[in-house]
């Protein structure tokens, strides 16, 4: 057991869990003042539930003896008994407990993630359930498939090196069908829906910019030169998606925009996510521009096909995400990481190319359609969406009994 | 010369200002507002604290408008305002003995 | 009694404030509004979907005022809040029936 | 129809407004402005440059009313607004040619 | 000397120093509006002063050889000399001097954890000097008891991994002290007294809640399997305190809220704590929720008796240490922490929880009765209390000659 | 390669790019509403093409083999090339890539500070061109002479150890050039301009002193006792930076303000920065006091001489890196670092003092006059400043086509 990786991956641990009250801000900047808070709770709550189940019964559904095809763990590591067994098929030198927690986190954020997607018009008590349930039906089994390495994904040869599908894809494809169950916000897209704090937005950004480098480097599960490229990329791909967006909109005859240019740091670090420890640190100036250039484009979709994909979770993690597995497959070279692959322009053909679209469309396929069904069945049992009425009046007060800023008119002005 | 004030629900606002304009309206102020009334506030609660908050946000709107045309006015908010619902507000004309244009010196109709 | 009330541009307050309190004004009381009129608003953009905002930030400033110093204050706002270019303001004046000084209980002139 | 406006001390409303309410008023409309006046404001200081702020925090309540009630308002937000401190306000009435409910179309007392 | 080690002390100290800055915004977002700069600056001070008075004298009374009976270090370490030769008692693979700084951080956090008890009425001159008095009086004394391996408590049983008695019992009955001494605010409880910015709370409890993976899990003092099980832990209790928060909520009649959440997660925080390297995943779920629920029962107890403890230092900060230290005799096994000892759960029988019971009253009733004593001649030479008037107009522009927020009517209205 | 030093460089360098977002916020705080994104802007900007221009080509101008003289380094690790071999003239024990990161992180945000000189008044295409041009043509020689081993000031015996030059010196120096090139904000110094909001400049200060830990700290490339000095003493000073900058001010008749918390604390962290790990804790007590005060009194210069360097970066870092460079002439010590010398107050006589005070005339000189020919010329090819219309109006919609807080009158009101 090495010290200086077990402080790296605790460390990390504690990077990713911060990315989750950053991504709160993220968005939280993002809607309307009188739906604020309940972006924010919707984040929150997932720290809450989704660590308990993980180490219930989480955990080993996605990192347990595999159960049969590379579907799924099995049931040996509920409660996280036989964890000093350390964490099937996997050689590490941390604590086995540590791993849990690194990995925790991920299942923290990434339903969290798709609360942007459907901001502003859920449930408090619909959400909640859906989490769970989404947590267990939909993100256990690609965890499954692409991070343990019984996963049919991971075993077939696909390379994941920070979640590019567990994550990105994932939340990505998961928010669509979630939006499209729930239906647009009232008003949408007529009424101007402007962010109410970008400063605010700025911060989640910034915080989620330094948790990244825990994510993807901490994936490394060691401190070593695989870190360090992973850390380098990670900035780097935020640094030229940050500037692909602000160039396209600049082309496109608009001013760069500081949202534009948290957007473009974040689809960078979305792309660069699957990718990190495999590819040199010029493919990850690539992989960032490109997702900032693509993302931007993808974000004027829901215009033409109508969905209201509110904080625009499919543009930046499903796209960002599906740009970084396919370009992995283009860049990856064993020089990075021996135990990664060479691709399209290392010499390795298209072998791992082909790898990564298969793991792309189907933990698209699976993330949308299962996620569609959960939404469907908790809309049907508990209810996903407020009335009208609330939606008006924000969900702050009508889901939380609060309002996030108190001036005039203000509950100081209110009586006790 | 008059002035039309209105008390309406935010929601309202992007109607309100179309249908103020249609109905001659060059300009308008506005601010925002807290109003008590008929309608409900809400409950907050912080840690356990209860508050009753009885006021409801609202916007105020001021249009300044020639004596003819201060009905036309009136009758464009009530028509983009209402919902039909407890606390679409009030609106009210009170007359003023001169308006100027701060950018001109224009008095009077002019100085709208 | 008379109520002086002046739409302004913010960054003309301080001037304004300087020649209302010269003019003979003891006091005033501003908010923040925003105002439509032929002023330009700006465009924002937001992940490609523009708003067109045409409300501009403005200050509203009550004077209340003896009769016969209305039009002196009047004079003060416009003297003041002038810059020549679109979105100067409007000044307007309205009749009181009474004032009166809370803390006192005074009336009229001398509740100012 | 008469409106009655008051200036007051923000940290009174909640008295103003009972009292307002047991002189018969149905609603009211408050914001937040900024008085300038006999009471002293405060400095600030950012980095040793100084900033004297002679504006103070007030609130600005709006009520309509019927002529008769107009007096025992006025006399409500002067018992529950008066501390006999500077800077307790003002308030003052104005005559209104007509107040109509957005919801109803009521007019004049019917409205309020 | 372990650089892996001293990597996680190091981090782990930077870690908690930054929860003091999130305290302060905990803290600042649930002040109302003209109070919010006091009590960010009553935290930033304690950045200052504490820091200072702890290299010159205070690391000495804690971690210094034994002045006698265990009551409190000598002066042998007085402005750091001798520390060379090391930390008295203690068998560090790591700098000592990572060891003063990794103790400093945690006799910052906690004087600044009793402003929140006093919030909106104290004079900044009289805090002031309250703080370095009361870290002297009072910190230093139970840091030696509980942390030094000479302390009576530690010496003699009793078990505290990272600070329930020195931290949480100690800041919550030392502000409950102090609230009874300042009295009242003006207003309450009839006032309503809303939180004026629910975000910056939110934002105060993800950096809490982040910074306190190296309050707890740097308390092993290496980067090892304690470690690591003390970061899970800290990270379930923190989830279901916020899970049993928010279920009391609904319980009582209520809605989930924000609030609720943030509380319930530094709850459950709070209680983990002293127990966070010495329990297992299953019992820290427990205790967590433990702490969630009834830390939320505590906070009523203010009306009935009619104490004003603004934030509810004593309920969350005094309750919640009580519960872990507690729990922790129940549930304490010698499997995680060999050096640990076994609870009543785990076959120890009733000794430990004897031992944690014997530091929770100690404890208390010294953090209660010093700091009335230190409070009370404080105010008496000093002033505590602001007049009536800064009251209302609020601390900011009258202890600080700042406003938080400048629009309207603010200084960009007045003149120079 | 040592996994524990690998794993506190990278957590660094995390640390120090938390920083920029950190400033952005302690610099945005400070600003108008009507600017407060064009400043955050600026600084994000930076972690954008600064990271690229870093990789391609200015790490190896700053670190690459000496192109002569020891003023600047040669094109060799153009594009990162040859990274393989190590960074020569050093001895690593961790990843040539984690020194590149951990080094972009300071040239990242080196330029971002020198935006708080010139807020609110320039041109984003200005700003744009400004900042890299300045990168190549300042920053990174200064990075040669003060941190290769082979650049003239490193080699000729001066001490820099976390970039009281590069860093502090040479952006304090830099603003005021840029500052006098593109003259006052209109209004200045006759109208208030007063901080828009003190509670996110107070998170910012947060931000940055926990990142500086990792700037400090971090510089010692390792996890041992060096680091775990300098950490204390960034803290150190930090706090008595504070308190010096706070008794000032009540000794100059006013109250203790939180803005002067947080610039004491940076004046101190500032000054601390050359020093940290060549001398004692109690030497960094006295050099942080002295910065707290001097700086205070610096920032009063401007005032005198009449030019607007809005966010004080000549007198808090400008101000702040001369005075830590000079005290560390005199307390510089070897038995800290035995790879240092003795200063004055450690009977290694003059020699230090004199090599330090060299190091800071020739930075502040080239940086000052370097500056002021780049910004010359950027300002008559592209134009550096608004008109003043936009000034007036704001720079976030003008510059950016955004505004940071929506309420009324926002574009909520706005049509699509
Ligand atoms: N007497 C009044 N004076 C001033 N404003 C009033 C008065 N009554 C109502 N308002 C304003 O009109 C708003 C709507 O009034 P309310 O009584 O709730 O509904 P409605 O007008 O539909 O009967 C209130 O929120 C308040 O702003
Ligand atoms: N008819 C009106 N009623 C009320 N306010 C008005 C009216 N017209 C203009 N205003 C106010 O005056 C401001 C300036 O008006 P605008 O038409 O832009 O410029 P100008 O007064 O210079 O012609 C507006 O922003 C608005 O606040
Ligand atoms: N002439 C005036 N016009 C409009 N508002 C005024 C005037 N004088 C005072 N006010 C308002 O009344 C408030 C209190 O006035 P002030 O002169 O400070 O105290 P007082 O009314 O007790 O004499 C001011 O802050 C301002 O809002």
């Amino acid at each position: 057991m090495s010290a200086g990786d077990t402080a790296w991956v605790l460390g990390s641990a504690g990077l990713v869990l911060f990315m989750t009250p950053g991504l709160a801000l993220f968005y939280g900047g993002m809607v309307r003042a009188q739906h604020v808070l309940a972006i924010i709770m919707q984040c929150f709550i997932c720290m809450g539930i989704v660590s308990v189940a993980w180490v219930v019964v989480g955990f080993s559904l996605a990192f347990g003896h595999d159960a049969g095809g590379g579907l799924i763990g099995n049931l040996g590591l509920v409660g996280l008994r036989h964890l000093s067994q350390g964490v099937p098929g996997m050689h590490l030198d941390i604590p086995p407990l540590a791993f849990v927690a690194f990995q925790m986190m991920f299942a923290i954020i990434t339903p969290a993630l798709i609360a942007g997607g459907t901001a502003d018009r859920l449930r408090f008590p619909g959400f909640f359930v859906f989490i769970v349930i989404w947590l267990l039906v939909v993100y256990c089994p690609i965890a499954h498939w692409s991070f343990s390495p019984s996963g049919w994904l991971a075993h077939g040869g696909s390379l994941d090196f920070a979640g590019g599908t567990v994550v990105e894809i994932n939340s990505g494809f998961s928010a669509l069908a979630a939006v499209i169950v729930v239906g647009r916000r009232k008003g949408w897209p007529h009424d101007a829906m402007a962010p109410h704090s970008l400063p605010l937005t700025l911060l989640g950004a910034g915080i989620l910019w330094f948790g990244w480098f825990g994510f993807n480097a901490g994936s490394a599960l060691a401190a070593n030169s695989v870190a360090a490229q992973a850390l380098v990329n990670t900035q780097l791909a935020a640094a030229t998606g940050l500037l692909g967006w602000l160039i396209a909109e600049r082309l496109k005859g608009g001013r760069a925009t500081t949202l534009g240019a948290a957007s473009g740091a974040v689809a960078g670090m979305v792309a660069i996510t699957p990718a990190a420890g495999y590819v040199g640190s010029m493919p990850a100036l690539a992989i960032g521009f490109a997702a900032g250039v693509i993302c931007l484009l993808a974000v004027q979709l829901k215009l033409r096909l109508s969905y209201d994909d509110s904080l625009d979770v499919f543009a930046i993690h499903g796209m960002g995400g599906v740009i970084g597995m396919l370009l992995l497959g283009v860049f990856a070279t064993r020089s990075i990481d021996p135990a990664g692959a060479n691709g399209l322009a290392s010499g390795g053909g298209w072998a791992l190319l082909g790898h990564e679209a298969l793991s792309v469309v189907s933990c698209a396929a699976y993330a949308f359609c299962a996620t569609w069904v959960v939404a469907k069945v908790v809309n049907r049992l508990v209810g996903l969406r407020v009335s009208d009425a609330d939606e008006i009046e924000g969900l702050d007060t009508t889901q939380h009994s609060e309002r996030a800023y108190s001036g005039l008119g203000s509950a100081q002005l209110g009586s006790k | 010369m008059k002035l039309v004030t209105a008390i309406i629900k935010p929601f309202r606002f992007d109607d309100v200002k179309e249908a103020l304009r249609q109905a001659g309206a060059v300009g308008l102020t506005v601010s925002e507002v807290q109003g008590f009334g008929r309608q409900r506030g809400h409950t907050e609660v912080y840690r356990g604290a209860e508050y009753t908050v009885d006021l409801v946000p609202k916007l105020r709107i001021e249009v300044l408008v020639a004596d003819e045309n201060a009905d036309a006015l009136v009758g464009a908010v009530i028509g983009a305002g209402h919902t039909g619902k407890i606390g679409d507000g009030k609106v009210w004309v009170t007359h003023l003995e001169e308006v100027i244009r701060i950018r001109t010196g224009e008095r009077g109709v002019e100085a709208l």
